[in-house]
């Protein structure tokens, strides 16, 4: 067993065990930490499907900015966020809680069944990429790469998301606003 | 008119009617006119008997002696039967006729000084009623008739018991009797219902006549033959059983004597005329109808019923202290005699005995009527709270009322039979017959002749004490309260003319010229068969002597005991004394065994008619209900409960669907995911 | 050797986890936090997938579009999820139920 | 127009003006009823007197020989291959109808006088009054049996309400129970019915049909049918003619009333306003006994001479139970009620008998006891109206307040024990040797049916010693006095006419026995032959 693959593992067990926590938990503030984890063990599976841009990306953008977001919107909403969570029940597996749980097995179940019946692994374009060398190897370098391709064949859609996040400030800027003169 | 025999005579069928008809018509008339009438209504009821009485005495006249015929007209159809009314003359129907009217006129005369004038109307009503049941009764010529006037005998004679109806006694007394006359009616309609299959006819000269259909019937082999058909011969028993009791019933014989002591209670005029003269010897008339009916051994019972009745009324009578009832008991006892004569064949003294029993009986509860009414206004007088029946109050009244004192002694002489008396003739005509009727029968048959001597005897004894504790010594109410003055006499010519009149007619020479012999009575000669016995033996001579002597030594007793006051009679707490005084307590066992366990077992079937036939009924109903429940039960929770259930189901399908339109949004994202879930599952398994 | 179908199968697991939190949660927060497990859960079959196109970068650049705009996204929920909360004094979805006050 | 048909729709004429009248002339409407029952009693003395006697007027199974006569096609349904249905209007006389129709008149004249005291919702009271008037005299008179069933239902639907609403303190309870005592009877009569009408074929048509008189024929059932007298056909285990016979005997014995099926009459006749205790007493009771007479005999007659030793047996027992249980009471109308129970039990044993007798007896005793129970009912009814009390015990010494009553009184009572002179003496004692006369029931049935006339003698004197007479005791003292008033113009005139006819009756049994003798001779007959 090769260390990428045990490194692997050792990803997603923590990704899969830190995610589960966090639909566990009863605890907000534990399960936002909890998803620093998540988010970070994703970071190291990127690194290791060999893109390293994104996992770096993923790392700011969702460390340092969503989850700061998310634990201010926690403090801001004040004690009642909290009440409401300790009325929970401690038990792992609630029985309001079942029919939840048993939509998210059988979406779980149902998608593995496809993966595993689709072969994705033998699809045609796969092997046609590894065939014409398509696939990127540890050598190289994809920054560069990724930069030219962004200001040219995605130039549009990046255009376009700019001017999303353009809007979804001013939303936000609006929603978040003092309603002292409405 | 039909007629069944060529002696027709249209003038004694008239006089007849007449005779019987004219007391109904003063009856009907008084029951119509207001009650105001007084007086009026009495002299009515008067003049109908005296016209009654001549009648009869035309039909006597022509009747008497004169063979047997009769009239009759139909009455009615009942299927293939036809029911005759029609009239029956014989000596016997002639006899009764004359008898009875003659008896009633002095009690009628009497009567319009004996009730008070405002309730005569009402009195005569029924008393003129009954004349015309009586004198109905005894000329009638069929069972049915018979039956009919038989009950309405008993129910004037209910009517005029009850008539003062407020005294509580005096209604309780007429229900008393009436019932038990219906007992002894019950018995005769059986028994007419029996002859009537037996013989398909009515009629009394039919069935009893010389040759009718009952003398051509006979028994054997335990099966009664007649021409017509033939029944078990249980049923020829059961028919004289029937007769039996409708004698018993209403002539006071034991066991069914016991309402005559308590039918005192009626006004004494009516006692004389009915319980002592006309509708207690009714039944001994019934007897004579039917005679020919009884075998041997029927005629032996009633000999045995009637001695027995005789004896025990007699003893009866020694102690009590009630002036009527004393009367009373005399009566029965001496309708004992009669029923025994005709039990031992003694035919003509039976009828004889009745005929002068009935005049001085009536004639002796007419004295009593005057005294009671007398010792009544000293009562009234003077507030005083007393029985002004009981004997024990009276005494000396000898001096201050002549007439009814002379009058009485005639009546107990020849109650108690001495010579010179009618009731020397005929009691001494019983008495010698039984001795004879004894004679040819095994030596136990001699205790019936024995007692009935001894029961003489008895007579005697009270008879004397009556009249000593009546009319000799002193007044006894003088000696608790002295200052009381008596006025008490005889009263008006209406009383002292009938007590005379009856007391002529207690002597002998209306019967017979010879005072010794009863054998030339006419009135005896009249009924005898004609193979009858001569004057051949010893008893003819014998029994009279010691009847007579034994009844002089008793009545001297009797002074000797009451007027001298010498202790010769048992004391009054020994067991013979509360027997005879209690009335030998056929009374107390009657209301304590007999009436209580009716009432007890009516009550018990009331409460099985309302528990048990009821609650079966209910329990139906609680079946029905219980039922019924269970089906709405099901209709509510099984057939609506199914409606209800689609309902719900329906309802709960819709709510669910309505809750993911709840504005939860998760609910949404559920119905969504499911969705999809499905649509995956679908595609992946098709 | 790791292949495509482990990535997927990591994803898959996320993607539940966080359907399953969208799905049990009564707090709006958290429901956030569940549909950014569903986007990474995305996110990394996009990168997982990128390995095989080192030509266009299709894979890796959508991968980058995505989590921009799933920090717009955050940004703008959690503005609602603040205001919701003034208005209505909690951040239960379920009781959030009235389109108009 | 018919005699008859007049008979029976006068009454619902005068019962429809009195419903079409307005509310505020209902003091009227107790006249109009009256005028109703008078014309029908004036058109039942014009029966009486125009009907015809002898044998060729006999009756009972020949068509030919009733009177007044009145058929017409009223129910005609072509049913294809079952035939046609046919129901005739059917309405004729012979001697057992006649005297119950004179009856019924008087009583219903005796009745309106009763209703008097009707205060509330006279319009419905005295509208059901004359549909059941209606309704009675249709029975007597029908001769198809179909009509006879329709008017004998009719009866019921007036008396449950006359009971359940104008009754006493328990009448729902009464009420309820009466209807289902008889619904319970006619319900199974009409299966029997159909039957019948399913066997009997018109000898004539050929169709089937429920003409009574035909059903008496034997040789009209069809061959094979279920109660032809031929095929001896079995239903549940029994001859289904033993069946027939039982279940409309158990219809008929219902109404009579016979012991144990009598339980309905204590609490109908108690609860039930005076006018219709008279009505039921002196006419319902007598339907039963008519029916016996008419379809249990006419239609089985076999049966009813092998079981006629069980009918006499009821008969016994209803007359000795019946006055045990009058002895036992102390409600003066229950009394009476108990005393009806025996008094029927004569008709009964009379009719068992078979013999001349016993039937003249019986129908004495019907046309008698309908008399006297009127009378007997509306004398408690006079005292119940004065003071609403009719416990013995709570009077005493009534003779002296009132006089006339009193005489009424002993009259009713006396005539109703028995007493020689009056219609049930005539009545019982022709029933006893009919009885005794007989070959079908035993001899010791008459000895203990006269045991009845012994007790009626007991409780009718206790009652009488115990209310009329003694020393004046009531128990509401002064105010009751006051309220005993003698007898009113009205009550004498209903009064005086019954016991005048109870009277009439005894000394001319005639007047009864004259007409009914060919119609009962025949009907003996036509027993006889049947079994033969």
């Amino acid at each position: 067993m090769s260390l990428i693959t045990v490194m692997f593992y050792l990803m997603a067990v923590i990704a899969i065990g830190s995610a589960l926590y966090v639909a566990a938990s009863k605890n907000l503030v534990r399960s936002v930490f909890m998803f620093f984890a998540t988010l970070f063990a994703l970071a190291g599976l990127y690194v290791l499907s060999l893109a390293d841009f994104v996992a770096v990306t993923q790392v700011v953008v969702y460390v340092g900015g969503i989850l700061v977001l998310i634990l201010f919107a926690f403090m801001l909403s004040g004690r009642e966020s909290l009440a409401v969570l300790a009325q929970q029940t401690n038990r792992l597996i609630a029985v309001n809680k079942l029919p939840a749980m048993l939509v998210a097995l059988a979406f779980f179940g149902s998608l593995a069944y496809v993966f595993f019946n689709a072969h994705i692994d033998d699809a045609a374009w796969l092997q046609d990429a590894v065939a014409s060398q398509k696939v990127f190897t540890p050598q190289d370098v994809t920054i560069n790469h990724l930069g030219v391709n962004l200001m040219t064949t995605y130039l549009l859609p990046f255009e376009v998301i700019s001017i999303l996040l353009l809007m979804a400030l001013v939303g936000a800027a609006h929603l978040s606003r003092k309603e002292a003169e409405a | 008119m039909t007629s069944t025999s060529p002696h027709i005579d249209t003038v004694v069928v008239t006089c007849t009617l007449l005779a019987a008809g004219l007391p109904l018509v003063a009856s009907a008339v008084n029951f119509l006119l207001p009650a105001k009438t007084g007086k009026a209504s009495g002299w009515l009821s008067v003049l109908a008997i005296l016209g009654s009485l001549a009648f009869a005495g035309i039909v006597f006249n022509k009747v008497w002696n004169a063979g047997e015929w009769s009239v009759q007209q139909e009455w009615f159809t009942i299927g293939n039967t036809k029911v005759y009314g029609g009239l029956l003359f014989n000596n016997l129907s002639a006899l009764m006729l004359l008898l009875v009217s003659a008896i009633a006129l002095p009690v009628h005369i009497y009567s319009t000084a004996y009730i008070k004038p405002a309730e005569q109307n009402r009195y005569f009503t029924y008393l003129s009623f009954f004349c015309f049941s009586m004198l109905a009764l005894v000329v009638v010529n069929n069972l049915v008739m018979l039956y009919a006037f038989w009950e309405l005998v008993g129910f004037s004679s209910y009517l005029l018991i009850g008539f003062w109806f407020t005294r509580d006694n005096a209604v309780k007394a007429n229900k008393k009797a009436f019932i038990i006359n219906r007992i002894g009616d019950i018995g005769l309609l059986s028994a007419i219902i029996i002859l009537f299959v037996q013989y398909h006819t009515f009629d009394l000269a039919a069935l009893f006549g010389h040759n009718g259909l009952v003398f051509n019937s006979s028994i054997h082999d335990g099966v009664w033959v007649a021409a017509t058909n033939q029944l078990p011969s249980v049923w020829q028993f059961t028919a004289f059983a029937g007769i039996f009791l409708a004698v018993a019933a209403k002539s006071a014989q034991f066991p069914l004597h016991t309402w005559l002591p308590d039918a005192m209670e009626g006004p004494t005029s009516v006692s004389a005329l009915i319980h002592a003269a006309t509708m207690v010897a009714a039944g001994v008339f019934l007897l004579c109808r039917v005679y020919p009916l009884f075998n041997t051994t029927e005629l032996d019972i009633l000999a045995i019923v009637g001695c027995f009745t005789a004896f025990m009324a007699a003893t009866i009578a020694l102690t009590q202290n009630d002036l009527k009832r004393i009367l009373a008991y005399s009566t029965i006892s001496q309708l004992g005699y009669m029923i025994m004569a005709m039990g031992i064949d003694a035919y003509a003294s039976s009828l004889f005995h009745l005929v002068t029993h009935a005049f001085f009986k009536s004639l002796l509860f007419l004295c009593a009527g005057v005294i009671i009414h007398e010792v009544q206004h000293i009562k009234d007088e003077h507030q005083l709270d007393i029985d002004p029946q009981n004997i024990l109050y009276m005494g000396g009244l000898r001096k201050k009322m002549p007439v009814t004192f002379i009058a009485t002694v005639v009546g107990c002489l020849a109650l108690v039979g001495l010579p010179l008396t009618s009731g020397y003739l005929s009691k001494d005509s019983i008495l010698i017959q039984a001795f004879e009727w004894a004679e040819a029968k095994a030596w136990y048959y001699k205790i019936l002749p024995v007692s009935i001597l001894l029961t003489s005897g008895l007579t005697a004894f009270y008879v004397a004490r009556l009249i000593f504790k009546v009319f000799f010594g002193e007044f006894k109410l003088k000696e608790i309260l002295p200052d009381i003055n008596l006025h008490v006499s005889d009263g008006s010519l209406a009383y002292r003319l009938p007590l005379i009149l009856l007391a002529l007619c207690s002597l002998f020479p209306l019967f017979s010229l010879n005072p010794f012999l009863y054998e030339h009575a006419w009135l005896f000669k009249g009924f005898l068969p004609v193979d009858h016995l001569a004057r051949e033996n010893v008893y003819h001579t014998i029994v009279p002597a010691v009847v007579n002597i034994m009844s002089v030594f008793v009545v001297y007793w009797a002074y000797a005991v009451y007027i001298q006051q010498r202790k010769l009679v048992f004391t009054q707490n020994s067991f013979l004394f509360r027997l005879s005084y209690h009335h030998w307590y056929i009374d107390t066992f009657y209301q304590q065994v007999i009436v209580k366990a009716v009432m007890a077992f009516s009550r018990a079937l009331f409460w099985f008619d309302r528990q048990v036939i009821d609650g079966l009924i209910h329990s139906f109903t609680s079946a029905g209900k219980f039922l019924a429940g269970l089906s709405a039960w099901a209709d509510r929770y099984l057939v609506d409960g199914f409606l209800l259930l689609i309902t719900q189901v329906v309802k709960g399908i819709g709510s669910f669907f309505r809750s993911f339109q709840g504005g939860k949004v998760q609910y949404y994202l559920y119905s969504m995911l499911i969705l999809i879930l499905t649509l995956f599952i679908i595609k992946i398994l098709i | 050797m790791i292949t495509l179908t482990h990535y997927l199968l990591v994803s898959a697991a996320l993607f539940s986890i966080g359907l399953y939190v969208i799905l049990s949660k009564r707090n709006a927060i958290q429901i956030l936090i569940g549909i950014e497990l569903m986007l990474n859960a995305a996110i990394l079959n996009l990168v997982a997938f990128g390995k095989f196109d080192k030509i266009n970068n299709g894979g890796q650049s959508f991968a980058l579009f995505a989590i921009v705009l799933a920090a717009a996204t955050t940004a703008v929920a959690l503005a609602i999820v603040l205001n919701v909360y003034r208005r209505y004094k909690t951040i239960d979805p379920d009781k959030i139920n009235q389109l108009k006050d | 127009m018919n005699m008859l048909t007049l008979f029976i729709f006068i009454p619902a004429l005068f019962g429809l003006l009195i419903l079409v009248l307005p509310d505020n002339l209902k003091q009227t409407f107790k006249y109009i009823t009256l005028a109703a029952t008078l014309i029908q009693l004036a058109l039942g003395i014009y029966l009486y007197l125009n009907f015809k006697t002898g044998a060729e007027f006999a009756g009972i199974n020949h068509e030919q020989q009733f009177q007044f006569v009145q058929k017409l096609p009223w129910i005609s349904l072509n049913l294809g291959n079952a035939g046609r249905m046919q129901v005739d209007y059917f309405v004729g006389i012979d001697g057992i109808s006649v005297l119950m129709l004179v009856m019924t008149a008087v009583v219903m004249v005796i009745a309106v006088l009763a209703s008097w005291e009707i205060k509330r919702n006279l319009k419905g009271f005295f509208a059901l009054f004359l549909m059941l008037d209606m309704a009675v005299a249709g029975v007597f008179c029908a001769l198809d049996f179909f009509l006879f069933y329709l008017f004998y239902e009719l009866m019921l639907l007036p008396l449950y309400f006359l009971i359940g609403m104008w009754g006493g303190v328990r009448r729902e309870y009464a009420a309820i129970k009466f209807f289902l005592y008889t619904l319970f009877g006619s319900v199974f009569m009409l299966l029997i019915m159909v039957g019948l009408y399913l066997s009997v074929t018109d000898p004539g048509t050929g169709n089937h049909t429920f003409n009574l008189i035909s059903m008496m024929n034997p040789a009209n059932y069809s061959e094979g049918s279920v109660f032809s007298l031929t095929s001896h056909q079995m239903l549940f285990g029994i001859p289904a003619r033993v069946l027939g016979f039982t279940v409309i005997f158990i219809a008929f014995a219902i109404k009579v009333p016979v012991v144990p099926l009598h339980t309905w009459l204590p609490d109908a006749h108690v609860e039930a306003p005076t006018p219709v205790s008279i009505i039921l007493a002196g006419v319902l009771l007598k339907v039963g006994g008519y029916g016996i007479i008419r379809i249990c005999m006419g239609i089985f007659p076999e049966v009813a001479m092998s079981g006629a030793f069980w009918l006499g047996l009821l008969g016994v027992i209803s007359i000795i139970y019946g006055a045990l249980n009058a002895l036992a009471q102390r409600d003066l109308k229950r009394l009476i009620a108990y005393s009806s129970v025996s008094h029927m039990g004569f008709v009964l044993l009379g009719l068992a008998s078979l013999t001349a007798e016993g039937v003249s007896g019986a129908m004495m005793q019907m046309v008698s006891h309908g008399f006297l129970s009127s009378m007997l009912f509306f004398l408690v009814g006079i005292i119940y109206e004065r003071v609403h009390d009719r416990d013995i015990y709570n009077f005493r010494g009534l003779a002296t307040t009132m006089p006339q009553y009193t005489t009424f009184v002993m009259i009713a009572f006396f005539a109703s024990l028995g007493l020689p002179g009056f219609s049930a003496f005539v009545a019982e004692a022709f029933t006893l040797a009919g009885t005794f006369k007989s070959e079908l029931v035993p001899h010791w049935m008459a000895v203990c049916g006269s045991v009845g006339i012994l007790l009626s003698a007991a409780y009718f004197l206790w009652t009488l010693q115990r209310m009329f007479f003694g020393k004046e005791l009531l128990k509401g003292g002064e105010s009751w006095k006051q309220s005993l008033t003698g007898l009113k113009v009205r009550e004498k005139l209903a009064l005086f006419p019954l016991a005048v006819l109870a009277l009439a009756l005894g000394v001319m049994p005639s007047l009864v026995f004259g007409k009914i003798n060919d119609s009962v001779l025949a009907l003996i007959e036509f027993t006889k032959q049947v079994v033969r």
